[in-house]
C-alpha cells in the first residue's frame, strides 16, 4: 500500500482562532503502482490532500501513512528527508514553486538536495526538458520570463527530474493547451505503466484522465466521498452532481451506450477511439 | 511604424491625427472596438513573440483566441491594453490609437482577467476587491452594493465575500478575479485563460454568463482558451502559431480543418472526435450535441443491419 | 506563521462597539495612550483597569482573544518588570519582599507591575481597534484622521493607500515564503530537518525569492490596478462611507471624561493618599 | 532609467506599499541576541529599498513597515523605533541620488559601494541614537535598558547591513547586468 489515510482532519491556522477545517475524516487507500484521479469542486480540499502526501501539512488528527512514514496528528513528525525524495509534488501555481533565477537552477535544486552531482543533476535537467517538450535554449531563461504553459511545464520537470516513487500533481494540465496536456497524461501513464509509479493527479478535467485512471477519488467539502475504480465511479455516475462535479461527457456517452445496448458489466471504453470502435461492433455484430 | 490601413469614414489620415492629437474627438461610429495594423512585439532583443499581426474585432463579438503554449497570447492581449511598452505597429481601440495620453481612457474600457490569479488581487478582502474598480467608476454606493451582489451570487462567491485572498483555493481566487472584473462592466472584456482551474460545473456557469453578455450585444469579449465547448461556445476563433495570426474562422470551420488544429494545439469537443472516429468505421452520422442525439443517430442504423 | 497576525481578523459580535465610526475609534485610542501614561497611582491604575474592562466587556469580545493578543509580550514584560524591580533603590522606602541582601522595595515592585499594566492595556486596546473594525474601514479612518496633514502638502489618500497596500500584503508575502518553504522542502531541503548552519543558508535563499518575488508582485499590482482603470488622484467613489453619529461623540466622549478624571486626580494631592 | 524622486505615481505608491508588506512581514523575524532586540534580515531590505528607490521610499516604507511589524506581533507601536527604521532607510537611500548609480540596470562603481557603506552605517548608529532619545524623552523607558539596547543593535544592523544588505544590492546588479529586458514596464 502506498498511501494510507485514516481519520484524517486538517484545519488551517489550526489552534488558533481563526481555524478554517478543509480535511475532516478522510480515509484513503491508494495502492502502489496505479494511476489515481482525484476530482472534486473547487474549495473541496483536493490541494490540502495532496501536501499531505510528502509530510509538507501534518494532519491535525488522525493517521497518515505514505510508504514507510507514518504521520500522526498531534505528534512531532520523523524526518521527512526520505520521503520527499521519494515522493514527488507538482503544485496548484507553478509561479509559486520556482525560486531560482534560472530555469537550469530550479530543475537542478532538487536533484542536487537528494545526492547527484552536479553534472548527474544537470543531465536529468536536460532529460526532464526534453520530456516536457521544452526546447534546451530555455534553460538559461529567468523562470518568470515564461508564458504560463511553459511555467508550468518547467514547474513538472522540476519534479520529474528528482525522479520520484510517487508523483503527485495538482491540475497539472490547467493552462496547458491540449496537445500538451495529451502528451503529459501520456508520459504519466507511461511512468506508471512501464516504471511502476504510482502517479495520483488532481484535475477538473476528467474527461481527459479517465481513459488511463484506474483509481479514482471524489472529495466533496473536505471529505472524501467517493473511492473506487471507474466501473464503480460510472455505476454512482448519477451522484456526482450533488458533489458538484458534472458529469464527464466520455461517461455521459458511454453509460447511454451501454443503456441502449445491454452492455451492463462490461468494461467501460472511455476515449473517443475506444468508444467508436465499441460502437462499430456493436452496430455491425446484429448483422450476424 | 509599418504602413497604417486607414478605413475611416474619411478614408483620411487627418480622422487619425486629430483623434491623436484631441482624444476627446468621438471616434466614428463605424470603426472597429478594436483594431490593430502590422502589429509586432518582442521582450528583448529576443526573435518577435508577436510577428506583424493585423485583425479587427467589431463592437459586440465573442472571439476566442487559441494556440500552443508560448505562441504569444498573453502577448498580444497585453498589447491591447499597454501593458507593455509599445512596439511597432499600430492599435486602435474604439477608434482610439493606443498613445501614452489614450492609455488611461482605454483601460477604462478594457477589463482584463490575468493568467495568474493570485497577483491581481488588490483588496484585503473579496469585497473590498471587487468594488476596487467600481469605486474608480465613481459610482454610487446604492449600485455599488447591486453589483457586488449580483456578481458575487453569479459566481458563487457570495460565502467568501468577507475573506482574505491567502485563504481562498485555486478556482476561488479564480473566479473572484472574474467577479471583479465583470463587475465593472467594461465594454471590452479580455479573458487570458480564466477559467483553467475552473471545475467543470463553474465552467459551464462562467460560459452561460458569458453567453448572457454576448447575447445582450453590450459587451466584446476576446478570450484565450484552451477549452474546446469554450471555443465552440464562441462566434469567433483566432489562432496564433509562433507569434503569426495563421487562421481566423469560425469554431466549426476550425474543428474540422485538421491541419491548424494540429498547428494551434487544440483538441475537438468530445463529440467532434467521436463523430470523426466513427466515419471511420463508416458510420456517418452528424455531429451530435449531447448522448440522447447520438443516440438517436445511432439506432436507425443499428436496426438497419 | 499567521497564528500571529492579529490585524485583518475582525471577530464579529455585532456590538455597540464595532458600529462606532473608525475615526472615532482611533481619536479615542491616542487619548488612551494619554491615559494611560498619566496614570502613575493605585487609584488611578484602578481606574484605567475598570474602565479598560468596561470597554472591553461592550466590545462583548471574549476576554481570552485579548490575553491571547498581549501573549507575544510576555518575555517583555517580564524583562521590563525586572529591571524595574531592581532599579529602585530606596534607602527610606518600604520593602515588599527580601531575598538575602536584596530587597525588593514597594516603589520598585509597583513601577514594575505599572510598566506591564500599562503595555497589556495598549495592546488590548489596539486588539480592540482591529478586532471590531474591518480592514477597510480602518483604512477610511486612517484617511479620515490624516486629513489635517493635508496642510503640510502630505495626500492622505496616498498615505493610506500605501497603508493599505501594505496590510493587505503582508499576510500574502507571509503566505508566499511559506510556500516558498514548501516548494524547497518537498524537493528536500526543509529549513526545520537543516543544522543551524544550513539555517542561516536557507534564510538568506528564502529572502532572496519572497523579494524578487514582492516586486513582482508590485509590478503585477500596478497592472491590475490600472487595467481597472485606477489613475492616481483621480476622484473615487467610497463604498463604505462614513458618518459621523451622536453614538460616536459619546464614545469619544468616555475618553475625555476619563482624561480629565485623571488630569483632576494627578493634578490635586488625592493620589498621595493612595501611593502608600 | 530612474525616476525622479517625489513623483509619487501608482507604481511608486504601490513599491511603497509592498516595500513596507515586505518589512512588515520579515520584521519580527530574527536571531534574538539580548533583550528585546535581535539579528534582523529585514534591516537588509532597507537598504535594498533605498539603493533600488531611494530615500523617499526608503524612509516611508521602513516607517509603515515598521508600525506594522509592531501592530501585527504585539499590538504596540514604538514610535521611536519606526522612525528610527525610517531614518535608516532615508540614509541607505541617499546613494540613489548618485549620478550613475543604478542597480536596476546593473550601474554600480566600486566608490558608489564605499559611500553606500558609510551612509548605511552612519544612517543605522544616528537612527539607533535617535530612537534612544525618543524613548527616554517621550516613552519614559529605563535607560540603562536602552544602552545596552542600542549598542546590541547598533552591532547587529551593522553586522546585517554588511553581510547581507550590501551584497544583495550588487547582486540585483549583477543580476540586472546579465538580464536585457527587466526595464519593460517604462
Ligand atoms: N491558507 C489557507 N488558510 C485558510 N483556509 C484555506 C487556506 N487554503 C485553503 N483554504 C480553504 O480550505 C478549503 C480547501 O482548499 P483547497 O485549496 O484544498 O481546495 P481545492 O480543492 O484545491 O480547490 P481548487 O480546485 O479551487 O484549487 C477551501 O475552502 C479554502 O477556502
Ligand atoms: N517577460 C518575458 N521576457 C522574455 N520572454 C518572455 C517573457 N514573457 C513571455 N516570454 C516569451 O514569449 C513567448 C510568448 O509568451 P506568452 O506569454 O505570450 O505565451 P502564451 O501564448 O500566453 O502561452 P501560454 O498558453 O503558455 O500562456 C514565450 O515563448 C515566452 O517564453
Ligand atoms: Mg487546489
Ligand atoms: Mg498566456
Amino acid at each position: 500500500m502506498a498511501i494510507t489515510f485514516e481519520k484524517v482532519n486538517y484545519e488551517y491556522d489550526a489552534n488558533s482562532m481563526w481555524s478554517q477545517a478543509a480535511l475532516q475524516g478522510v480515509n484513503l487507500h491508494l495502492e502502489s503502482g496505479i494511476l489515481a484521479g482525484i476530482a472534486g469542486a473547487t474549495g473541496s480540499g483536493k490541494s490540502t490532500l495532496l501536501q499531505m502526501f510528502n509530510g509538507i501539512l501534518k494532519p491535525t488528527s488522525g493517521t497518515v501513512q505514505v510508504l514507510d512514514i507514518t504521520l500522526r496528528g498531534g505528534e512531532k513528525a520523523p524526518k521527512l528527508h526520505q520521503l520527499r525524495k521519494r515522493v514527488g509534488l507538482v503544485f496548484q501555481f507553478p509561479e509559486q514553486q520556482l525560486f531560482e533565477d534560472t530555469v537550469e537552477k530550479d530543475l537542478c535544486f532538487g536533484p542536487i538536495n537528494f545526492g547527484c552531482s552536479v553534472d548527474e543533476a544537470k543531465e536529468r535537467a536536460r532529460k526532464a526538458m526534453e520530456k516536457m517538450g521544452l526546447d534546451e535554449s530555455l534553460l538559461s531563461r529567468n523562470p518568470f520570463q515564461l508564458s504560463g504553459g511553459q511555467m508550468r511545464k518547467v514547474a513538472i520537470a522540476s519534479v520529474l527530474a528528482m525522479d520520484p516513487e510517487i508523483v503527485v500533481l495538482d491540475e497539472p494540465t490547467a493552462t496547458l493547451d491540449p496537445v500538451s496536456r495529451a502528451e503529459l497524461i501520456q508520459l504519466l501513464h507511461r511512468l506508471c505503466r512501464e516504471e511502476g509509479r504510482t502517479v495520483i493527479i488532481v484535475t477538473h478535467r476528467m474527461d481527459e484522465l479517465l481513459p488511463f485512471a484506474n483509481q479514482w477519488v471524489i472529495l466533496h467539502e473536505g471529505r472524501t466521498v467517493f473511492q473506487g475504480t471507474v466501473k464503480a465511479l460510472i455505476e454512482q455516475a448519477d451522484q456526482m452532481e450533488s458533489y458538484g462535479i458534472v458529469i464527464p461527457q466520455s461517461i455521459r456517452y458511454w453509460r447511454a451506450i451501454s443503456e441502449k445496448f445491454g452492455l451492463s458489466g462490461e468494461d467501460p471504453c472511455l476515449s473517443a477511439e475506444a468508444m467508436s470502435k465499441r460502437i462499430a461492433e456493436l452496430v455491425s455484430a446484429e448483422d450476424v | 511604424m509599418k504602413q497604417r490601413d486607414l478605413k475611416g469614414p474619411h478614408g483620411t489620415t487627418n480622422v487619425v491625427e486629430e483623434t491623436v492629437r484631441n482624444p476627446n474627438v468621438m471616434p466614428s461610429p463605424y470603426s472597429p472596438t478594436i483594431e490593430l495594423v502590422g502589429v509586432s512585439y518582442g521582450y528583448g532583443k529576443d526573435l518577435p513573440v508577436i510577428d506583424d499581426i493585423t485583425l479587427s474585432i467589431p463592437q459586440g463579438q465573442w472571439v476566442t483566441l487559441v494556440g500552443a503554449n508560448g505562441c504569444g497570447k498573453s502577448t498580444l492581449v497585453k498589447l491591447m491594453n499597454a501593458l507593455l511598452p509599445k512596439g511597432e505597429g499600430s492599435i486602435k481601440v474604439k477608434g482610439l490609437e493606443l498613445q501614452s495620453d489614450t492609455i488611461g481612457k482605454i483601460r477604462q474600457t478594457i477589463g482584463m482577467v490575468f493568467q495568474n490569479p493570485d497577483n491581481q488581487f488588490i483588496g484585503a478582502t473579496v469585497e473590498e476587491d471587487i468594488v476596487f474598480g467600481l469605486e474608480g467608476q465613481c459610482l454610487s454606493i446604492e449600485v455599488m452594493e447591486e453589483r457586488v451582489k449580483s456578481y458575487a451570487a453569479r459566481l458563487g462567491i457570495t460565502d467568501l465575500l468577507y475573506k482574505h485572498p491567502s485563504e481562498l483555493s485555486g478556482g476561488q481566487k479564480q473566479r473572484v478575479a472574474i467577479a471583479s472584473i465583470l463587475s465593472m462592466e467594461p465594454e471590452v472584456v479580455i479573458f487570458d485563460e480564466a477559467s483553467s482551474m475552473l471545475d467543470e460545473k463553474t465552467r459551464n456557469e462562467l460560459l452561460n454568463i458569458l453567453s448572457d453578455m454576448h447575447k445582450s450585444g453590450r459587451y466584446t469579449i476576446i478570450s484565450i482558451t484552451h477549452d474546446a465547448q469554450e471555443i465552440a461556445a464562441s462566434e469567433r476563433v483566432l489562432v496564433l502559431h509562433e507569434g503569426k495570426l495563421i487562421a481566423d474562422r469560425t469554431p466549426t470551420e476550425l474543428f474540422q480543418d485538421e491541419k491548424i488544429l494540429e498547428m494551434s494545439h487544440v483538441i475537438a469537443p468530445f463529440a467532434f472526435q467521436l463523430t470523426r472516429e466513427l466515419h471511420r468505421y463508416g458510420l456517418d452520422i452528424s455531429i451530435p450535441n449531447c448522448e440522447k442525439e447520438l443516440m438517436e443517430a445511432l439506432w436507425p442504423l443499428h436496426l438497419r443491419k | 506563521m499567521s497564528e500571529k497576525l492579529l490585524i485583518g481578523r475582525t471577530i464579529d459580535t455585532g456590538s455597540w462597539v464595532h458600529s462606532i465610526d473608525p475615526r472615532a475609534k482611533m481619536i479615542a485610542m491616542m487619548l488612551y495612550v494619554v491615559i494611560i501614561i498619566l496614570s502613575n497611582t493605585w487609584l488611578e491604575m484602578a481606574c484605567v483597569v475598570v474602565f479598560s474592562l468596561a470597554i472591553i466587556a461592550l466590545t462583548r469580545i471574549h476576554i481570552k482573544y485579548f490575553i491571547r493578543a498581549a501573549k507575544p509580550l510576555w518575555v517583555l514584560m517580564l524583562f521590563i518588570f525586572i529591571v524595574q524591580c531592581i532599579k529602585v533603590v530606596d534607602k527610606n522606602g518600604a520593602i515588599l519582599l527580601s531575598i538575602g541582601s536584596w530587597n525588593l522595595y514597594v516603589e520598585g515592585f509597583k513601577l514594575g507591575l505599572f510598566s506591564v499594566l500599562r503595555m497589556v492595556f495598549l495592546v488590548s486596546f489596539t486588539a480592540i481597534l482591529t478586532f471590531t473594525t474591518t480592514p477597510g474601514r480602518l483604512n477610511q479612518g486612517l484617511e479620515g484622521v490624516l486629513k489635517p496633514l493635508k496642510v503640510i502638502r502630505v495626500s492622505p489618500d496616498r498615505f493610506t493607500l500605501m497603508v493599505s497596500i501594505a496590510l493587505r500584503f503582508i499576510p500574502s508575502i507571509l503566505e508566499e515564503a511559506q510556500i516558498i518553504l514548501k516548494a524547497q522542502a518537498s524537493r528536500g531541503a526543509d529549513v526545520r530537518e537543516l543544522p543551524w548552519k544550513e539555517k542561516g543558508k536557507m534564510l538568506v535563499s528564502l529572502l532572496v525569492p519572497v523579494t524578487v518575488g514582492a516586486f513582482r508582485r508590485a509590478e503585477d499590482l500596478v497592472h491590475s490596478m490600472e487595467s481597472r482603470g485606477f489613475r492616481m488622484g483621480e476622484p473615487r467613489t467610497k463604498y463604505h462611507s462614513l458618518v459621523w453619529r451622536s453614538r460616536d461623540t459619546i464614545f469619544i466622549g468616555f475618553f475625555i471624561i476619563m482624561l480629565i478624571a485623571m488630569v483632576w486626580m494627578s493634578g490635586y494631592g488625592t493620589g498621595e493618599l493612595w501611593t502608600l | 532609467m530612474k525616476k525622479s524622486l517625489f513623483q509619487l505615481n501608482t507604481k511608486t505608491v504601490v513599491t511603497i506599499g509592498i516595500c513596507a508588506a515586505l518589512y512588515g512581514a520579515t520584521g519580527s523575524i530574527g536571531v534574538p541576541i539580548g533583550p528585546d532586540t535581535s539579528l534582523r534580515p529585514a534591516i537588509a531590505l532597507l537598504a535594498i529599498f533605498g539603493a533600488l528607490f531611494g530615500p523617499i521610499v526608503g524612509f516611508t516604507a521602513g516607517f509603515i513597515g515598521h508600525i506594522l511589524t509592531d501592530l501585527l506581533t504585539s499590538g504596540m507601536v514604538w514610535w521611536g523605533w519606526a522612525l528610527g527604521s525610517a531614518l535608516t532607510g532615508a540614509f541607505m537611500g541617499i546613494i540613489y541620488l548618485y549620478k550613475g548609480f543604478d542597480p536596476s540596470a546593473g550601474l554600480v562603481k566600486s566608490k558608489h559601494i564605499g559611500f553606500f557603506a558609510v551612509y548605511g552605517i552612519v544612517g543605522i548608529i544616528f537612527s539607533l541614537l535617535f530612537s534612544w532619545w525618543f524613548d527616554i524623552t517621550f516613552m519614559g523607558e529605563p535607560s540603562d535598558k536602552l544602552v545596552i539596547q542600542v549598542s546590541l543593535a547598533s552591532i547587529s544592523n551593522i553586522a546585517v547591513f554588511a553581510v547581507l544588505g550590501i551584497p544583495a544590492v550588487l547582486g540585483y546588479a549583477k543580476r540586472n547586468r546579465k538580464a536585457s529586458n527587466l526595464s519593460v514596464n517604462e
